[in-house]
């Protein structure tokens, strides 16, 4: 796909009710954060469910480790395990896969067909040599704004246990 | 009822069953059955051919409490105000045919299939009420135990009591009566939700009915809380208990009958007390309409697990369905009381009224699109959808009905060759994402 | 790498021995499609002037789709001895280092492009997996016995990339696992412990793709693998493991030094199934053999014989050849997971539907990719073939998971 | 900021307080229409409540709605990681990066019209199915009221009288 203008305006902004901006002047600490391993976690949030998960624990000020990247995606369903694998290659420490609960979904049956497809995603890992721990399908509802970071809390933990993606290069 | 009947733009279809629908917004198909009422248009409800008929059968209309003949209308009021036979009953004799002055009747209709063109659908398919398994408090074993439904018959003024209600037992005014809440709802093991309070209404109501008749009555209702949620309903709560009605905070476990047919129940007031009754009256679910499941096959929506309509959106949304062009009115999405019911009814009909108005549905293209080019063919993108909106072509190439389509993708993801994926969400841009998150240092 | 720079001028120097005999064109699977054509590819190779042609530019932009070809092997019949998939092969390296992103070599992606992904990931890696926990995991769970495995010793059994297909591609029940437990298995039953190496995946897929790197960090790393376990013999039961193991390493690595045998052919020869004691199997079914292309055209005198052979030690059991077989077996459609196409897809079917006109109720193959391709086909148009046939659809599997299931039941029907 | 406008593609980046009301959208115009930007990352709240509202700014810049991309800094960063600056901080760049790599390959989504008959079938002819069958038909639409029993009229016609009036229910 070609532009003929590839610009972009950038944003950014607070609302009243927001914190102040965090894009403020802070010099960039590679990796590390105070010596302590600090993860990288690709996580993908279905737009209906746990997106909107993720939103009430903003709102309730659920404080997480500011280590998972969000990709929202219309469905779970649409994911596919090359993204997962697609993550670990660009370098994510973890991979965190997130949909509505079973019978909950937005489009009828796509977080089923993302249960099925993800029983084989730890085996692949297995596989290839990536510890299957490194992977993680949660169910996590609109209103399961608490759980959602003890997910994420949880996860990053995990991960830090794990230490570095080994085959980061 | 009889407005419907007089519009000349409603036609009415009845003893008519949904087959099949196809199509989409601005343009469904349904293919209806209409089954033979073995009487022609031609009925004017004289009713001369009821008085004639021999054969007995069971009128659904009072519940199991009277009968009535095999060629009957369903009760005073009915719209189409014109008789039906009930095969199951009729034996045939053909008396009613030599009485009929407007050879209205056929013996030997056949059902009759019609396909309906329509713009938009609306899912009205309304409720039952549950019905407690036989022995359940004594339901079905004693006569005397009945549901708030049958009650509602042997209350009406065209019920089996013509509005001077009796038990059923003998026949004899119940000199007390309780009504037990909940039944069937509130309970994991039957149906987890509560009714809306639509029990609760119908309990306060009938006491107060009771009372009104005749206030010698004892009336008490046995209930775990009453859910009176709504203008006017706590004012019409206390007016009931202003009445003399007994609210009994209590759980019912156990009905026993005596001899005289009168019921010894046991309340649970801080400890089990026995208590009699004449006449027990089960508040019992709302559940979905037995006919909401055949429905959903043919439309393939979405449910809740308690069997009721899913809603577009709890909150934003609660009349449309997920599927552009379908609504829902009253009960099949949840339980609701009457007034609530026309609220979402005619909700369903400007929701839908604006799109027939404009004569157009405007829709977002966040759809799949299939590279033609790389298709194999393979047909597994048809399985996976969850709308059927892919079909393929003679040539074997998927194609997206842009109107089905939802757009979740998951079709992009179970796709062996790469060629179909979702406008503006397609593969590359999640791929640049994931690239450019976990890039270490910033390229400027 | 001096000795494969020789190799391709070779290979394009006797390009001009072509004398347009339309073989190759008539047989070639793809050629219908208009997109790939043998006999055109060799005259745009004869139409240059070599010094052009050493950068393959000339295919970054011509009609030619070099990256349809499927690669497998039919054109070989030509009466002059040209190795076109060899030549493709070679041509499709130097347009990968020319073009990288060369847009019709995306277009061939397929499923996501999970497999050169995983073949990434798994080349970072260093520390691959370990098969031996993964299969007494998986015996475990099927409750079947554990094996048994050595870490060094003169007979390896290479699994190769091992169950990836199976949980990369679900619900195809490419049992890989089981294929490999298997043999084991039966291997241990007659009293031989192989080497179960962590080794790499071979690189077929990476080499075929002209992704000549990725394939020598995977060969260097698995002959190291070899060489500290102290290998002899290789047993390979993947076509495509067999075809690269056999001929590509020791055309890219010299030091190369191991005996690469077919596992068919391994069994066969020391009579296996008889040495095992009470293996009589029962098998009431018809079954048909698909030859694929790396176990067969590919390889030096093609593995046939030994794959009917074992299964002759199945009592009861009718094996009925198709029409095509052996040197003639058509292609299962897909090579390397790229381009599957409507044309890929219809050669499946037609590879399935031969199956089924001589009534075989099972097809069997040594090749994963031919049974993830047919069980594609039959599991996912089973209906249609029922239709069309009035029966069900052949099941597909692979030549030791069918014995073995057979084995287990003692009675497939 | 400084972070952001060195990223590939990006020609202007600002702040502001409220974006959302309409003076900040007349900054965003100004913006983009002196830079001559056709994309525009919108680094604010979450997308679920406020996408429509930026939407609307790119339309009436007669830009296709869909070069928009969100960039979620207040549900999930600042509101979630107040007491870890650096972690945000990092984390908002990174989020910045992928958003502005993205909006550079953003489409048109276009907009379909299907044409809708002017004719409406109810499934149930009970109180809900008549009422939306009456309000049809006062819009004079076509109503085909399709009921599976004898009779119109649903359980409502079996009930004695209803709450909260008592009237009665035919």
């Amino acid at each position: 796909m070609t532009h003929d203008v590839q610009v972009i305006q950038e944003q950014t902004a607070t609302c009243e009710c927001s914190e102040k901006s965090p894009v403020s002047a802070v010099t960039f600490t590679p990796h590390t954060n105070e010596g302590k391993f600090y993860p990288h976690i690709l996580m993908f949030c279905c737009n209906w469910c746990s997106y909107a998960g993720a939103d009430l624990a903003g709102v309730s000020r659920f404080q997480y480790p500011a280590s998972v990247r969000i990709i929202r995606v219309m469905c779970s369903g649409r994911i596919d395990p090359a993204f997962i694998l697609e993550g670990f290659r660009r370098g994510a420490d973890g991979v965190l896969l997130t949909g509505c609960h079973i019978g909950d979904c937005h489009y009828l049956k796509g977080n089923e067909y993302t249960r099925d497809r993800m029983v084989h995603v730890k085996p692949l890992l297995q596989i290839i040599g990536i510890n299957p721990q490194r992977f993680r399908l949660e169910w996590i509802s609109a209103s399961e704004g608490r759980k959602f970071a003890d997910i994420v809390k949880e996860f990053t933990e995990t991960i830090q246990k794990l230490g570095p993606f080994e085959l980061k290069e | 009822m009889l407005e419907v009947n007089r519009d000349p733009r409603v036609k009415l279809h009845t003893l008519t069953e949904v087959k099949k629908v196809s199509g989409q917004v601005g343009d469904f198909k349904l293919e209806v059955l209409h089954n033979p009422k073995y009487v022609t248009d031609k009925c004017n409800g004289c009713l001369a051919c009821v008085d004639t008929c021999p054969a007995w059968g069971i009128d659904a209309y009072n519940e199991r409490f009277s009968p009535r003949k095999a060629i009957y209308k369903a009760f005073t009021q009915a719209v189409p105000a014109k008789v039906v036979i009930d095969m199951v009953d009729c034996v045939r004799c053909g008396t009613c045919i030599k009485k009929c002055e407007q050879k209205a009747i056929n013996l030997d209709e056949q059902p009759t299939t019609e396909i309906l063109n329509v713009g938009t659908i609306i899912v009205a398919t309304g409720w039952d009420e549950y019905k407690p398994p036989k022995g359940f408090l004594g339901y079905g074993v004693y006569d005397n135990v009945v549901t708030q439904m049958e009650f509602e018959r042997l209350l009406a003024p065209n019920g089996p009591y013509f509005g001077h209600f009796a038990r059923p037992s003998d026949n004899k005014v119940p000199k007390s009566v309780l009504f037990v809440q909940c039944v069937g709802s509130r309970d994991i093991n039957k149906n987890p939700y509560c009714s809306a309070g639509v029990c609760c209404m119908v309990s306060v109501k009938n006491s107060k009915l009771i009372k009104q008749e005749n206030s010698e009555i004892d009336v008490a209702v046995a209930y775990i809380d009453m859910r009176c949620a709504g203008k006017m309903y706590e004012e019409y709560f206390r007016d009931a208990r202003e009445y003399g009605v007994r609210f009994i905070p209590s759980s019912v476990t156990r009905i026993k009958e005596r001899k005289d047919k009168s019921l010894e129940v046991v309340l649970d007031i801080n400890e089990p007390v026995k208590q009699i009754f004449d006449l027990v009256i089960l508040s019992c679910a709302i559940v979905p309409s037995t006919t909401a499941n055949n429905i959903n096959q043919v439309l393939s929506l979405q449910m809740t697990p308690d069997g009721f309509f899913k809603e577009y959106h709890a909150r934003l949304n609660p009349i449309d369905a997920q599927v552009p062009g379908i609504a829902f009115a009253g009960v099949s999405q949840g339980p609701k009381s009457i007034a609530e019911s026309i609220m979402q009814a005619r909700g369903a009909a400007t929701s839908l009224g604006t799109i027939m108005h404009k004569g157009s549905f405007k829709l977002e293209m966040i759809k799949a699109i299939v590279n033609r080019d790389r298709c194999s063919r393979c047909g597994l993108c048809v399985t996976a959808c969850p709308y059927n909106a892919i079909i393929l072509e003679p040539d074997g190439i998927a194609r997206v009905n842009d109107v089905l389509c939802r757009g979740c993708g998951t079709c992009a993801a179970i796709c062996p060759s790469t060629c179909i994926d979702l406008r503006n969400n397609r593969a590359d841009q999640y791929q640049v994402v994931i690239d450019k998150l976990f890039e270490e240092e910033s390229p400027a | 790498m001096v000795e494969s720079k020789e190799q391709n001028e070779h290979l394009r120097d006797i390009a001009n021995l072509c004398y347009r005999c339309k073989k190759c064109s008539v047989i070639c699977p793809v050629a219908p499609s208009g997109r790939f054509n043998p006999r055109k590819f060799i005259q745009e190779i004869n139409l240059e002037t070599p010094g052009r042609l050493k950068k393959g530019r000339k295919f970054c932009d011509t009609e030619e789709d070099i990256w349809v070809c499927l690669t497998c092997g039919q054109c070989r019949v030509c009466p002059q001895g040209l190795e076109i998939p060899e030549m493709v092969r070679e041509i499709r390296k130097e347009v990968r280092e020319q073009v990288p992103n060369d847009p019709r070599f995306t277009a061939t992606e397929t499923h996501m492009n999970i497999f050169p992904i995983a073949f990434e990931l798994m080349r970072k890696n260093p520390k691959p997996a370990q098969k031996q926990t993964i299969l007494n995991q998986y015996a475990s769970i099927q409750k079947w016995p554990a094996l048994e495995m050595a870490q060094t010793g003169s007979i390896a059994y290479y699994p190769g990339c091992f169950n990836l297909y199976e949980h990369a591609l679900v619900n195809l029940h490419v049992q890989q696992t089981l294929t490999a437990y298997a043999i084991i298995r039966f291997l241990n039953l007659t009293g031989i412990t192989p080497v179960v190496a962590n080794d790499y995946c071979c690189g077929h897929d990476a080499l075929w793709a002209g992704d000549e790197e990725t394939f020598l960090s995977f060969g260097k790393r698995n002959i190291e693998i070899w060489k500290a376990a102290g290998v002899k013999t290789i047993l390979v039961s993947c076509a495509e493991g067999f075809r690269t193991l056999s001929v590509d390493y020791p055309k890219y690595f010299p030091e190369f030094s191991f005996q690469v045998e077919f596992a068919a052919d391994y069994f066969d020869r020391n009579q296996i199934f008889k040495k095992i004691r009470g293996f009589e199997v029962k098998c009431r079914s018809i079954v048909t053999v698909h030859d694929p292309c790396r176990s067969g055209r590919l390889v030096d005198g093609g593995h046939y014989e030994s794959v009917r052979n074992l299964l002759q030690n199945l009592i009861f059991l009718e094996i009925v050849e198709m029409p095509h077989n052996r040197d003639e077996a058509r292609c299962c459609g897909v090579a390397s997971f790229r381009n599957c196409t409507d044309y890929a897809r219809d050669m499946t079917r037609k590879r399935i539907k031969e199956a089924m006109k001589v009534g075989a109720k099972y097809i069997v193959t040594t090749c994963p990719k031919c049974v993830s391709h047919f069980q594609c086909v039959t599991l996912n148009e089973a209906a249609a073939l029922k239709a069309k046939f009035g029966k069900d659809p052949p099941k597909v599997m692979d030549l030791f998971s069918f014995i073995y299931s057979a084995y287990n039941a003692n009675d497939l029907l | 900021m400084e972070y952001v406008k060195k990223l590939p593609n990006v020609v202007v980046a600002d702040d502001d307080l409220s974006l959302c009301t309409d003076t900040g959208a007349d900054h965003i115009k100004k913006l983009m229409n002196d830079n001559k930007a056709n994309r525009l990352v919108v680094a604010a709240c979450t997308p679920k409540t406020h996408l429509p509202v930026f939407q609307a700014v790119l339309l009436g810049m007669n830009l296709d709605p869909s070069y928009l991309e969100f960039v979620n800094l207040r549900e999930h960063l600042s509101f979630v990681h107040m007491k870890d600056k650096t972690g945000a901080q990092r984390k908002a760049k990174d989020l910045l990066r992928a958003a502005t790599a993205r909006a550079a390959l953003l489409e048109p989504v276009p907009v379909k019209m299907v044409p809708v008959k002017k004719s409406v079938a109810i499934i149930g002819g009970g109180v809900a199915g008549i009422q939306a069958a009456l309000d049809l038909a006062k819009n004079e639409f076509e109503v085909h009221l399709i009921e599976r029993k004898e009779t119109i009229g649903g359980k409502m016609a079996m009930l004695d009288r209803t709450f909260p009036t008592d009237d009665c229910s035919i």
